[in-house]
């Protein structure tokens, strides 16, 4: 009995000690992965999610505080992808999906507050005080944070069409059933 | 809006007419089949063809699939007949059955149907029913036994006592049995002169069902449905083992020749290995797919604990499909060294 | 002899082009009104020239290039602009693009036309003319000419092929401007030669055009340069650019390189002569050789004017009553025009009148049953049937390691598909999404790096503020004990315990300099705010913006700016 | 020397530990679901696999026979294997992170992983000597990379097929091993021959 108790207290010993050597010798610091994340998501910088940008979302998915799905941007594809890459389970977008959106401000409504400027988190907007506001349409991600704070609500967000430049082939679709 | 689609001139190609050529492909070797054996043949091929309609159209139905459309590709009855070929022609109906059923079912529908499977269909059911029956799967019946026809009937259907008529067995396993058999002392060669059993190469008669399998598929070569390539490397893969071991120990293995005509070498070659779905593509991994397929094929019905080795070989050769593709994509255009 | 190469795969559709071979070419009638798209070749997007109500003299330019990759456009007869907005395109899309539409006066009054001796310009002045003069790829690609005029720095420029092979089947125009017009093809020919300096050239004809191929030999007999004509055999696509110089030069350009990377260029025979006539003869690219077949009464090729709408060029054919489709370009690549009001561009080689008995509805399709007719027809040697399997399940990261991108959508591989998947299509579909993908990915890429130097400007402005406000507190301090003293005899609440008073100070600076941040920034305010690091496009975009808003109604600003709340208020 | 042969022929392709014996089918479903991540897994598994059957030999044969403390195998074997799985962890982490975020959770899980407690303990009944052991289990995890390696290559092509929707995902994928165990029947005998 009692070399059985000094075996195992030897071995958990000795074992003990070659972990703890390996835990400094190999030590890792920071987690390549959120760049990772990061890569994927949108970068709206909507706060959609619940999370204040796309890298505090990255970080919380990383830490794995976050689900996937919480990214209405991003889309179902952009979960499908979080997915592959964290080898975790699709699941549906937590969120409706929409189409791409472009704000637009009403220049004839528009009082000049500079409130819609402070929201924006890409610096999209430009304009003055008291003068009016415009979109740089190039720039707008789409995020709907102006809109919320405009006072006298001349914001609205149009989905962006398609143009020759960004026209898509559509999916091949057959109608088998009715072929046959 | 709908978008049409170039090219907008189109050809006589389908896979109906593939499937077609491989039915007709089949055919002389079934006539050979039958003047061996007799009409038992054609019910075997009947009650897997119906299985196989039934249980394909059961599979559409529940899919949500065009019945019409893919029942009349003909794909389910060139299965089913690849497994009423493999399968001993007086086994019990309910066998075939079970065969079939679990080739339309689970080896294809359940991958997606036709063009998805990545196993053969047909071997997976020969698999299935030899390690669940090994010895209903294992009696087949001598070409002479001279069975009525019905007899015959009784015995699929499951009337008479499935005894000494059935007491035959494949050449293969007969030559296997007698050189494993305890101190016997054997030699191939003394094994092989019996001629009741052996006939002049590979088994009585069945050398000319082999022959007419080789019939179908150099004319589907000609015809363009087969490449040749797998099929070639699969004869030759088989040819190499054996003959190299022949010349090696001549009193322990048989001659090249009485393996590429016995068992389902011919039929595997042509119809089997053949088969693109659950074969390699690409012109590297078709030669070495079939090469390795006939090497393990004679492997496993020389050294392994079953009759023949060409489902097994065909099955593992399967699995290993996409990883073979995906190491020998062929240089593209521009890209060569 | 020349050698010639084979490149593998291929097919051979039958070519139905013998009866738009029968009549020779015949100019088109003018058609009552003419729709310029302002984009006809890859590349930058023209800027409109002209104004609504303009009068444009023929050749006139109304579209100029905008960036080296484009090419000009120009008003294909004379007349009127009525109308300069978007219009149905010549594209499967069925989506309208930036076009001038232009009602003729019928009087077909030329611009001042000046030749130039083109060995008196310098090569980049030649190449300034090619592209003013709106010389793109005639052979459907319209890429502008003048941008693959120049060799590789470091490659010397070896073959340069001359593409008249015209593979397509139903496709005659080449053919014909072969046939009628070699000497000035020739002469384009050797425009391209002095400009890129090849130590050969080489023209490749399909030898189904016997005839073409007498008349360029003579041409090239006659003008007594030392090109070598060349018949390859017939077999589709040997007219794509990459296979025609595989089977004269042996050399294979794959996708990730440019061919005078390897010594080699390539242009169509069409191009070659719109190059000469836009030299020798100072016309534009306003017309076109376009075949009209298919199911028409009197299928033939017609020089026509850019900009003429698809209705008024198919009536010079007749098309039969069961015709129910229009196909421009040839029936492997081309695709069916949206409508009958969109008009013939640079890229129209062909028309095509479809019926239900010539070009059957496509056959349904089936799962692919991975046969591999498709690799053995790819005539770059693809696994379209891998790239098929991945594109449906949208895996595009598998698309692209089977080499997606090499694909150049011939339509071999749906041709012989015996489960009649419209391949292409979902290659189409698959190339597109990657496209789309990229764009949306730099788009992220920008908008991260603008929101990471906002937070950074947020965190220096606040650090900045801090500091100000630890300035304003010293100084406070500083002051205190001079405006403290005469107050000394005041209440104890005015002097508070030992630490309390920094709190109570700290509270009021804060509020004074908050105040004074308010008026600073109001007057700040007045200045612009986020306007630097805006490219060209936006800076344009918002001086148009400017030019909007002084137009509107001013008061409406001064009204409303009672109720905006006090600006720049953080926290 | 053809003993040996036979003993890593009958360890990778005849009693292969996870389509014949069924064991480790843990990190078998859930780490070949991509190529890549099955050649890591299949790397870190046999790196593990070896390592332990020799460990534990080691401990069997000079601690736990000689003081007649069999009945502690089992529990000393699995502490054995939890240490060195947690030493390949941390030099994966360092080594290659993302190879350490997409193994996961079957990282630590090989520690329970049945094949690598199985392959020592089979040695044991199988009474082989030190080299057999290691052999053995070398075979085995060879035998374990190669189906999972394969595997993967299947499900990444199945990833794509029109699987019918009740049967998608670990459903396909256990259907696939079974014929996959199916086919390696076929390799029934070959280690028995003569």
């Amino acid at each position: 009995m009692l070399t059985a108790i000094l075996i195992m207290a030897l071995g958990a010993v000795v074992l003990g000690a070659a972990l703890g050597f390996a835990s400094i010798k190999f030590k890792t610091e920071g987690n390549p992965l959120v760049e990772k994340i990061e890569a994927i998501l949108p970068q709206t910088q909507c706060g959609q999610c619940g999370f204040a940008g796309c890298k505090p979302y990255a970080e919380a998915i990383a830490a794995g505080e976050a689900d996937i799905n919480r990214c209405p941007p991003g889309g179902q594809e952009g979960v499908a992808k979080l997915a592959d890459l964290l080898g975790r389970e699709i699941t549906p977008l937590d969120a409706e999906e929409k189409p791409k959106q472009l704000a637009i401000i009403d220049e004839h409504t528009c009082i000049g507050c500079t409130l819609c400027i402070q929201a924006c988190p890409v610096d999209a907007i430009v304009g003055a005080a008291k003068q009016m506001h415009t979109v740089v349409s190039a720039l707008c991600t789409g995020c709907e944070l102006c809109v919320k704070p405009c006072p006298v609500e001349c914001i609205r967000m149009e989905v962006i069409g398609e143009s020759l430049e960004t026209w898509k082939w559509r999916y091949p679709i057959f109608e088998i059933k009715r072929a046959s | 809006m709908t978008f049409t689609t170039p090219p907008y001139l189109t050809q006589d190609v389908s896979v109906r007419r593939i499937m077609l050529h491989v039915l007709a492909a089949l055919v002389p070797a079934i006539a050979v089949y039958v003047a061996l054996i007799g009409p038992a043949v054609l019910v075997q091929l009947g009650i897997a063809t119906l299985v196989a309609l039934l249980g394909e159209a059961a599979m559409l139905k529940l899919r949500d699939k065009p019945l019409a459309l893919f029942l009349g590709d003909g794909s389910a009855v060139v299965t089913a007949w690849l497994v009423a070929l493999a399968f001993p022609p007086l086994a019990p109906w309910w066998l075939i059955t079970v065969g079939t059923l679990f080739a339309i079912v689970i080896a294809k529908h359940l991958y997606g149907g036709l063009g998805q499977n990545p196993f053969n269909p047909a071997m997976i059911a020969f698999a299935v029913c030899i390690v669940a029956y090994p010895s209903l799967m294992s009696q087949w019946p001598p070409v002479d036994a001279g069975n009525g026809i019905g007899e015959q009937l009784a015995l699929i259907f499951g009337q008479a006592p499935r005894l000494d008529a059935m007491s035959g067995a494949t050449p293969l396993d007969a030559l296997k049995t007698a050189l494993k058999g305890a101190d016997s002392g054997l030699t191939v060669a003394s094994v092989l002169d019996n001629r009741a059993v052996f006939g002049h190469v590979g088994g009585k008669g069945w050398e000319w069902v082999s022959l007419a399998y080789l019939v179908g598929g150099l004319w589907m070569w000609q015809r363009k449905i087969i490449g040749g390539q797998v099929s070639a490397a699969f004869l030759a893969g088989m040819a190499l083992i054996a003959t190299a071991l022949w010349l090696l120990h001549p009193d322990q293995f048989a001659n090249p020749l009485f393996h590429l005509v016995s068992g389902g070498t011919m039929l595997g070659a042509f119809f089997i290995v053949t088969d693109p779905v659950s074969g390699c593509t690409t012109p590297r991994g078709k030669l070495i797919f079939g090469f390795a397929a006939g090497l393990l094929a004679y492997i496993i019905r020389v050294f392994g604990g079953y009759p023949d080795g060409v489902a097994f070989a065909v099955l593992l050769l399967n699995i290993c499909a996409p990883l073979i593709d995906h190491s020998t994509q062929p240089a593209i255009f521009g890209m060569k060294k | 002899m020349l050698q010639l190469f084979k490149f593998k795969g291929g097919v051979k559709p039958e070519t139905h082009k013998a009866p738009s071979l029968q009549a020779p070419i015949a100019k088109a009638p003018l058609p009552e009104q003419l729709i310029v798209p302002l984009h006809q070749s890859i590349g930058g997007v023209p800027q409109p020239l002209v104004e609504v109500g303009q009068h444009v003299l023929k050749g006139q330019r109304i579209g100029a290039a905008d960036q080296w990759v484009s090419a000009a456009v120009h008003a294909p007869t004379s007349g009127t602009v009525i109308a300069v907005e978007p219009r149905l395109a010549a594209h499967p899309s069925g989506l309208t693009t930036a076009s001038v539409v232009i009602a003729p006066d019928g009087r077909e009054e030329w611009i001042d036309r000046q030749p130039v001796d083109y060995h008196t310009l310098a090569p980049e002045r030649l190449r300034e003319h090619l592209r003013d003069a709106g010389v793109v790829g005639l052979g459907g690609a319209v890429f502008p000419s003048h941008a693959k005029l120049s060799a590789a720095k470091s490659v010397p420029m070896e073959e340069l092929v001359i593409n008249g092979a015209e593979c397509e089947p139903f496709m005659t125009c080449d053919d014909l401007l072969m046939r009628e017009r070699a000497e000035e093809i020739v002469r384009g020919i050797t425009v391209f030669r002095d400009l890129l300096e090849p130590r050969k050239v080489l023209i490749g004809i399909e030898d189904n055009k016997p005839e073409a191929l007498q008349s360029m030999r003579e041409a090239v007999a006659r003008l007594g340069v030392d090109f070598t004509v060349t018949a390859v055999p017939t077999r589709y696509p040997a007219g794509g650019a990459k296979q025609l110089i595989r089977v004269l030069t042996g050399k294979e350009v794959p996708a990730s390189r440019r061919s005078p990377e390897m010594g080699v260029q390539c242009f169509n025979v069409a191009t070659a002569y719109t190059a000469w006539r836009a030299l020798a003869f100072g016309e534009p690219v306003i017309s076109r050789i376009v075949t009209l077949t298919g199911n028409v009464e009197t299928p033939r090729n017609w020089e026509t004017l850019l900009g003429t709408p698809l209705g008024e060029f198919i009536r010079l054919g007749a098309p039969k009553p069961d015709t129910d489709r229009y196909l421009m370009g040839g029936p492997m690549m081309g695709f069916e025009m949206p409508g009958l009001e969109a008009p013939l561009v640079k890229a129209s080689n062909c028309i095509i009148a479809g019926s239900p008995a010539l070009f059957p509805p496509p056959a349904p399709e089936m799962p692919c049953i991975r046969c591999g007719a498709c690799a053995e027809a790819c005539p770059h040697e693809l696994q379209p049937f891998e790239l098929y399997w991945f594109s449906r399940a949208r895996n595009f990261g598998k698309t692209q390691e089977y080499n997606l991108f090499d694909c150049i959508e011939c339509g071999c591989c749906s041709y012989v598909c015996p489960s009649h998947i419209p391949l292409v299509q979902y290659f189409r579909f698959a190339k597109s999404e990657i496209w789309a993908r990229e764009r949306d990915k730099n788009q992220a890429d920008a908008a991260k790096s603008r929101f990471e130097f906002r937070n950074e400007r947020d965190e220096r402005e606040k650090a900045e503020k801090a500091e100000r406000l630890a300035r304003a507190a010293a100084a406070k301090a500083t002051e205190k004990p001079a405006a403290e003293k005469p107050a000394a005899t005041v209440p104890a609440e005015e002097t508070p315990p030992a630490n309390a008073p920094v709190d109570a100070d700290a509270a009021k600076k804060a509020a004074i300099a908050a105040a004074m941040e308010r008026a600073r920034l109001q007057r700040e305010a007045a200045q612009v705010k986020n306007t630097d690091n805006l490219s060209t496009e936006q800076r344009e975009e918002i001086a148009r913006i400017d030019a909007r808003r002084a137009r509107a109604p001013a008061h409406q600003a001064v009204e409303q700016t009672d109720v905006a709340p006090p600006p720049a208020q953080e926290q | 020397m053809t003993h040996y042969l036979f003993l890593i022929v009958g360890a990778v392709l005849v009693n292969n530990v996870v389509l014949v014996r069924i064991l480790g089918l843990c990190p078998f479903m859930g780490v070949s679901k991509k190529l890549e991540t099955a050649l890591g897994m299949g790397a870190a598994t046999t790196f593990v696999l070896t390592l332990a059957t020799g460990a534990s030999y080691v401990i069997d044969h000079f601690l736990l026979i000689p003081f007649e403390l069999d009945y502690l195998r089992t529990i000393s074997f699995i502490v054995t294997i939890a240490a060195i799985v947690q030493l390949t962890e941390m030099v994966i982490q360092k080594t290659s992170p993302v190879l350490h975020q997409v193994l996961g959770i079957y990282l630590p899980l090989i520690t329970t992983n049945c094949a690598v407690l199985g392959v020592p303990l089979l040695n044991v009944a199988n009474k082989h000597n030190f080299v057999e052991s290691l052999l053995f289990g070398a075979g085995s995890a060879v035998g374990f990379s190669l189906v999972l390696v394969l595997f993967a290559g299947i499900r990444e092509r199945i990833d794509g097929a029109d699987v019918p929707p009740p049967f998608r995902g670990v459903a396909i994928a256990l259907v696939t091993a079974g014929l996959m165990s199916l086919a390696f029947m076929g390799f029934a005998g070959l280690d028995k021959y003569q």
